[in-house]
């Protein structure tokens, strides 16, 4: 594109990154989620990011499949061209669209639903074929947008608002992404934005399939037995009309805890999470050392943070398919067609 | 018993063992009679197997130029011991039985009403070569030799292929030769008296080309543009990639980087195929994916977001027998509901339906330049029979005037003179609307693509106006496409008819020779060859101006016949089903048969009247 | 102005905020009519959403027991500022407007031809509770209060049902009751004149039940004996599931051990809950899916397999807005094709239409019974109107006597008797074969179960015969299936009447009311209802006595019409369409207007002529 | 069942297991695979972990999806129900006729594309739920019935027939299978019956999910460049006619190796397979040491053969959903239907 980017008259007060954009000039339409849900804080910790990196937002494409997760593109960058594809198969329209065009940046947002259970098998593929994109999983554990059913990282024993418990084993996604060889793995929290932001911007620029899992708590589907007392009300309530009939509003869950340090966080649920900060000394380039640590860190009870793996060599599905630098959706006629005496040869060969 | 005698006019069949060399030797067969100026056309009739089960090959003699399946064989080459009852019996009487006579057979396995011409392969092979594998391979080329004799057809023309196959691979010819030249010997030595089959040098084949109908697609899609291709294998469909693979290749590497100006993904299966080929297309570039019935069952959810959406695909659908798993090797057109109405809801789609090889190079690149004008997914319904048999046909044409057609999208230099963008919006009043690339202009023409409901500046809505807009838009869409798909080809009977044949697709050639045998019954027909789906007007003209119309399709359920009815609101009682589904192509004499008794049987109802 | 006057007879509607606790209060309110005798029927309008996006609740009261939707609002409760334009505008003139009144409003947000009824919830619940929650919550509470006090309703039903309600939950009474009389009290004081609606004691509900169309089937499932439920989420059909589970955990659970009688599973996707309906099928146990359109475009292969494999499998498609994701919270009938000729190749499908929870409930027990007994997949073909409204409806009704039909199952016994068994064989002329469960017996009526075309006695084949055999059964086993499935049910016009309607499923109560306003409009009507597809030869025979016949339908492609004219392969012309699809429930008003206008059109091009 | 198992007469020779069959009894319909095709040597050791384990045939339901693989279960066991569903979906359809009849024994055979490629989630799921069954990879690396097409757990930079590389890292389903939670995880070689016969004999008698991968050449579409010279001739041939026409008959890849041994296979391609049979006293209780010795071994490039996982104490999916013991198919009207009186109870509730 030879067009300037023409930021808009901002307020003075607004600061502005290198290309000359505000913030705002990276933020999308109103958000219709449920007040305090992770996923707008994430939204917003990609916003930040991409204002950061002075990315131009109509460089970007942001896709996503189908839940209240992969709703979240259209409440950021509302410059840049989005698609919300069908369940599950986002990787799939993802990798069409860096096809066509290897000229911009792509971001995909999905669930724990869209990826882990119905998308299982794209997101392998998407992953193993190293597709040069952001992937972005926003696991809260549950399907948020059908009110609340076990995904398929639900941890194994937990009970669901309709008091059903879950019997399948977990399906940790960094762990997956680690095997099937993503050349950037990483966790973070919705509610720890000084961590998350620095691992989006890590991941937008990493050339490759970067991935990135968000424990993002769901407000509305976690509320049941053991909630804290202010929700205890509530909850009898929708019990008592048996359906999820008030919703509070509530605030996010924010954390703040530092590099090698463990947390325990209250989840709306009232279960607690142990999260642990990668020690600053941590060497994220060895694959091996990653799936051990997870796998060693998980037998006590905690969940890994932080950049897990990177492989700053990494290359991508362009490189390994030796495609043409120049965009394949500005090829021209001339260069893709071979042209009318070509084809008469080819006519000779087949006589 | 006077044996069978036609000069150019005959069916031989081979019946031989899956990958035992014979696919090569057989093809060698066909086109040297070709080259003699003599129209042939061949099928394969195989098994959904590797290695060991039984395999035929049908060729077609016809100075004629009759390219469909004739029925009945003339000359049988024997092969194969497992199949042996079944191809002597399937004979027609009079007819030749060639076979390998190294060990001596019972009287029992014969028959009395057919010339058997024996040949000692194995042991003229044993005695040539000693390894076993040699052994094997040359028995074909040996029995090709044979014929050649047999036929009075040119060993130099069969040279001069072999020399053109085996270019590069001198090692290689000498053998050929060897073997072809110890079959022939040993006919003209044994089997001195010519046969009553002959091959006689003519000119009736012309300029004509000799391919199959997945390479001519592929090739369509090069020059049609295609730059992405997402497939999944599956029979009938796979040599469809494969060859659009080596035809970029060879037609689409920068010369100075040696870059790949393509990308091809053999995918995951088939919905990561079409969700690659949807993201393409949202992405601007010419993306196409190639599958069978299966594969457009599973497709279906992105068929539905591809319509709603209004996304560029093109889906070549090399149709097999079906249900489910159905006859994977067998031929049938029996997705044209599945395609048509693909997916759940209220949709409606573009089917293109090329007769030949010729039609789907043409076919497929026309359906990248549709896909991109209607933004819309287009399907190309070719099938196993014109797809995976070398099947005579015009040459390949292309107009290099005529550009890409790339539909209406928005530039940035529009955006940026303020021209008003509404992504869902009916501005031109054909129902379709504008789109911009992702990445056009800094500050306008970004938009959020959805399945969901919208309003006309893709704004996600609820609310029922829109949605009833953005439907009946759709509708009007659909209904401009009746004018930018290849229009239907009329033929007026040479003998005056009340009566007419509606017919597509793989149908033809055994169509056009049912002409003469109709009229050779009395019977003249007035034709329409479909060439697309949704129809134009002039097709439900051809039918009202008919008393009766004949719809001749390759399935069970009058597939085609629906669609007619469906969209023109037509009579059924006016079409009159002519169904062929045995996986089997339809054959001119089953279509003259049918035709036939259904307007005897109606002559004698009105006769009783 | 005169205001609006009704009794037992008019439409509220509730305009609040998803996730607030309005649905309870709504409910509440719309069942104290119901206990006073009074026929209503409530329709709930939501988004995609989970909270903070705007909801609707309409409350249909009808003393005549009109139970589709009336269109236009007598008494708009307007709870939510986001919408408060749209809804005010939406009100009747001379009708009335409920609001918050705590904070003022300028005169220019209302309307002077309607009745504005304020009352300061807010002010009141801030007065009465401290907790921000119990003030939001008892906000909904308290309105319905005031409402009743307006309208007429007794207290003590209320009261009586919020005690049902919180049975066990004692310490929610208090507060309840509190927010109820306060509501009432403001009322009775500040707008002690009463309204012209009212709601007054009367005997018009009888024994019918009140109950949604998910929770309706799902026990028809428990009834009918399905013991395996494998599922994917997906609205509108996830409450049929979910039903499901707590019904088997209150009715299938062994007394003694606790273990279960039944097998939940919420599948990874709808191919994997198709896939695993089909095993358990295939393996004996009865199973079903729930699932609406995309779900039914992902399980096309599957339900191909199962067609051509012969495996019984129910699958409940509550329908929603198409194509694609379309509107996931509205309402259409828009799947018919998509099922009928579900996935690739020649198909034919069965499928049940409820008109509403009563059937849901008998038909899901059927599909059961007809999966085993046809050996081929089952559609119930409910929808979102049915399957998420609470209805009114005849109660739910089981014969004892009734045993299930397992279908044509080879026992054990039977083989060891030397019973001749061909999994593919049609031994009764019906079309149907019999098929063994695995693990039957040690060495007998063990067979190949394959998508492949197979001989009688399921050896693999691609021979045409035995392809045509099997394909020309299952269309035998279809013709079967008409006199299997629910007989349509023929209603003949009190008035003389050359024209007929045929409608189906959530189309019924506003079909019925439609009937007295034609008639009013003079034009009298025979109907039928259309049960079930394959159609028997009655629906011909209505449609061939009658000059012409309406299909209402609520889809844009007139797809019952299509199943209508391909099936008896009836003129098309005859046949006029009557479509509603902009995704809410279709009205008796729309039914009279489109067929009084075709009607007199066509009267007047009669004249003219 | 109430039947006693009545083998018909035998040829004295042949001998008989504890329930009167001899390893005839045990057998299918004639393979249509390629002379020297890996499965029927996988379908030769089944034969006989049946025979030796006194498995009831008719007790055991074999499922397959689509693929050279999936087809043998047509040439094993003839007196079992099989079920040869769609392609990729097999573990799916498994897992409802493991619901439908807890009482029978459940074997799942596929293929390396039916499984890693298009059936990769359902795989996924399958395992992680632990259902009750004998999963059987027979891996070789290639699409064969559709004619030597890469699959899933092709090597990344292989080539072939068509001289197109492979760019794609490759999918490992036993590091897969280990980390989804299978309680037995093991690999084989076709070509090594006295060790996989045992294998699949622990995996039959293992109650939860079993998983076998094992690795099995196929003849037809890995002869290419580098083959051994015999094939060499008839290479050049399909090279130049460019399709392939000659499939010549091979006999099978056999291995013999002690446990703790390295063994270089040459395979039909020209490359070699260098196969480290497990000690004996490798302890397999240990999830996350199956992990690392995999991955070591990996990095040497040896592929670990045995008996990688096993957790004795491993439940099932029927545990999980506490399912009646009776088999869900048998249970009959009274026992499923709450009869009228319920039903006019719940009316009662709904007025
Ligand atoms: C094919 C298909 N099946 C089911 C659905 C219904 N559905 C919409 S969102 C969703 C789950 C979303 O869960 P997740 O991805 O975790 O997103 P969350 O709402 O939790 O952020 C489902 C099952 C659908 N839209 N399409
Ligand atoms: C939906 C669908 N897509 C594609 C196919 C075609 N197909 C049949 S078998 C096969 C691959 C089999 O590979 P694998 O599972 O490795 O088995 P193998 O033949 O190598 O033993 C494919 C793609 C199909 N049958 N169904
Ligand atoms: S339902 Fe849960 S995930 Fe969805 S918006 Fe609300 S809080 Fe977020
Ligand atoms: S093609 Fe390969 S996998 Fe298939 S049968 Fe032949 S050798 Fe076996
Ligand atoms: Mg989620
Ligand atoms: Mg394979």
């Amino acid at each position: 594109m030879t067009y300037l980017a023409k930021p808009a008259l901002h307020h003075p007060t607004l600061a502005c990154n290198k290309i000359g954009f505000t913030r705002r000039d990276y933020e999308g339409r109103v958000s219709t989620l449920c007040a305090g849900c992770g996923h707008d804080s994430i939204s917003a910790a990609i916003i930040q990011a991409c204002w950061e990196l002075d990315i131009e937002p109509h460089r970007l494409a942001k896709l996503s499949g189908i839940g209240c997760s992969s709703k979240t593109p259209d409440y950021f960058l509302g410059q840049s061209h989005g698609f919300n594809t069908v369940h599950g198969r986002m990787p799939s329209v993802l990798t069409g669209a860096n096809l066509a065009n290897r000229g911009l940046l792509y971001l995909g947002v999905s669930g724990d639903g869209d990826s882990a259970s119905i998308g299982i098998g794209q997101f392998v593929h998407a992953i193993r074929r190293g597709v040069n994109m952001t992937y972005i999983v926003e696991n809260n554990g549950v399907y948020g947008l059908t009110k609340g059913q076990f995904s398929a990282t639900a941890d194994q024993g937990s009970m669901s608002k309709k008091g059903v418990a879950n019997a399948d084993s977990p399906l940790d996604l960094v762990g997956l992404a680690l095997q099937l060889g993503a050349t950037l793995v990483a966790r973070g929290f919705s509610g720890d934005k000084p961590q998350l932001v620095p691992l989006i911007k890590a991941a937008m620029t990493h050339r490759g399939a970067a991935f990135i899992d968000v424990i993002s708590p769901c407000v509305a589907f976690n509320n049941h037995a053991g909630s804290t007392k202010s929700y205890e009300y509530v909850r009898e309530h929708n019990d008592a009309v048996n359906r999820l009939d008030v919703i509070p509003t509530r605030a996010e869950i924010v954390v703040d805890y530092a590099p090698g340090e463990v947390i325990e966080v209250d989840q709306h649920d009232g279960t607690t999470l142990r999260l642990r900060k990668l020690d600053p000394a941590y060497d994220p380039r060895d694959r091996l050392a990653a799936v051990n640590l997870i796998a060693q860190r998980q037998a006590q009870g905690e969940v890994v943070t932080g950049l897990l793996y990177i492989d700053p060599e990494a290359g991508d599905l362009h490189g390994h398919l030796n495609t043409i630098d120049t965009p394949l959706n500005a090829l021209d006629a001339r260069t893709l067609n071979p042209g009318a005496e070509a084809l008469s040869r080819i006519n000779a060969r087949l006589r | 018993m006077k044996a069978l005698a036609a000069v150019n006019d005959f069916v031989v069949k081979f019946a031989n063992v899956n990958g035992s060399g014979s696919a090569s030797a057989n093809e060698l067969f066909a086109k040297a009679i070709l080259r003699m100026g003599v129209p042939v056309s061949p099928r394969n009739i195989f098994p959904s197997n590797i290695q060991g089960l039984p395999t035929w090959y049908e060729v077609r003699v016809s100075a004629a130029g009759w390219l469909g399946r004739r029925g009945g064989v003339d000359l049988m080459v024997a092969m194969n011991p497992q199949t042996w009852d079944g191809d002597v019996a399937e004979l027609e009487a009079r007819g030749y039985l060639f076979y390998d006579s190294s060990k001596p057979l019972p009287r029992s396995k014969f028959r009395d009403d057919v010339h058997v011409i024996g040949v000692p392969l194995t042991l003229l092979c044993n005695q040539a070569w000693t390894d076993p594998r040699q052994r094997q391979l040359f028995k074909n080329i040996m029995y090709v030799g044979a014929l050649a004799a047999l036929l009075g057809i040119d060993t130099d023309v069969i040279e001069t292929l072999i020399g053109e196959q085996y270019k590069g691979k001198e090692k290689l010819l000498e053998p050929n030769f060897r073997a072809l030249h110890i079959g022939g010997e040993y006919v003209r030595e044994h089997h001195p008296e010519a046969i009553g089959l002959r091959i006689e040098r003519a000119d009736n084949v012309g300029d004509r080309i000799f391919v199959d109908g997945n390479d001519a697609a592929a090739l369509g899609c090069v020059y049609g543009g295609a730059t992405v291709c997402a497939w999944y294998p599956i029979t009938p469909s796979s040599s469809l990639a494969e060859a659009f693979q080596s035809y970029c290749q060879k037609l689409r590497v920068d010369p100075e980087t040696k870059q790949n100006r393509y990308a091809i993904i053999q995918a995951e299966d088939e919905i990561a195929s079409i969700g690659m080929v949807v993201g393409a297309g949202w992405n601007g570039a010419r993306a196409f994916t190639t599958t069978s019935g299966p594969g457009i069952s599973l497709m279906n959810e992105f068929i539905g977001l591809a319509y709603f959406a209004e996304i560029p695909v093109t889906i070549i659908d090399v149709q097999r027998g079906g249900p489910s798993t159905g006859m994977p090797t067998r031929t049938q057109q029996s997705d044209l509901l599945a395609c048509a109405y693909a997916s759940h809801g209220d949709t409606k789609h573009v089917l293109l339906l090329p007769e030949d090889p010729h039609e789907c190079f043409e076919f497929s690149a026309k359906a990248l330049d549709l896909a991109d004008r209607l933004q819309t997914p287009i399907f190309v319904m070719t099938d196993l029979d014109i797809g995976m048999n070398q099947r005579l046909c015009a040459p390949f044409a292309w107009d290099e005037a005529q550009a890409y057609d790339r539909g209406k999208v928005m530039t940035a230099e529009e955006l940026e003179a303020g021209r008003d963008f509404g992504r869902s919006k009916d501005v031109d009043g054909d129902g379709i609307p504008y789109r911009t690339y992702p990445g056009t202009h800094p500050s306008k023409g970004a938009y959020f693509t959805r399945g969901t409901s919208r309003d006309p500046y893709a704004r996600y809505s609820e609310r029922g106006p829109d949605y009833v807009y953005n439907m009946q838009r759709l509708l009007k869409k659909f209904d401009t496409a009746k004018m930018l798909v290849p229009q239907p080809v009329i033929d007026q009977s040479a003998v005056p008819s009340r009566c007419g044949a509606i017919y597509f697709g793989s149908t033809s050639p055994a169509m056009h020779e049912a002409i003469g045998g109709l009229q050779a019954n009395g019977i003249g027909l007035d034709t329409l060859r479909l060439r697309a789906f949704p129809f134009p007007d002039s097709v439900r003209a051809f039918i009202e101006a008919r008393e009766q119309v004949f719809v001749i399709e390759q399935n069970r359920d009058a597939q085609m016949h629906s669609l007619l009815v469906n969209e023109f609101g037509i009579d059924p009682a006016r079409l009159i089903k002519v169904l062929h589904y045995d996986g089997t192509p339809i054959t001119a004499r089953f279509i003259v048969d049918a035709i036939t008794a259904h307007l005897r049987a109606a002559a004698r109802r009105t006769h009783a009247a």
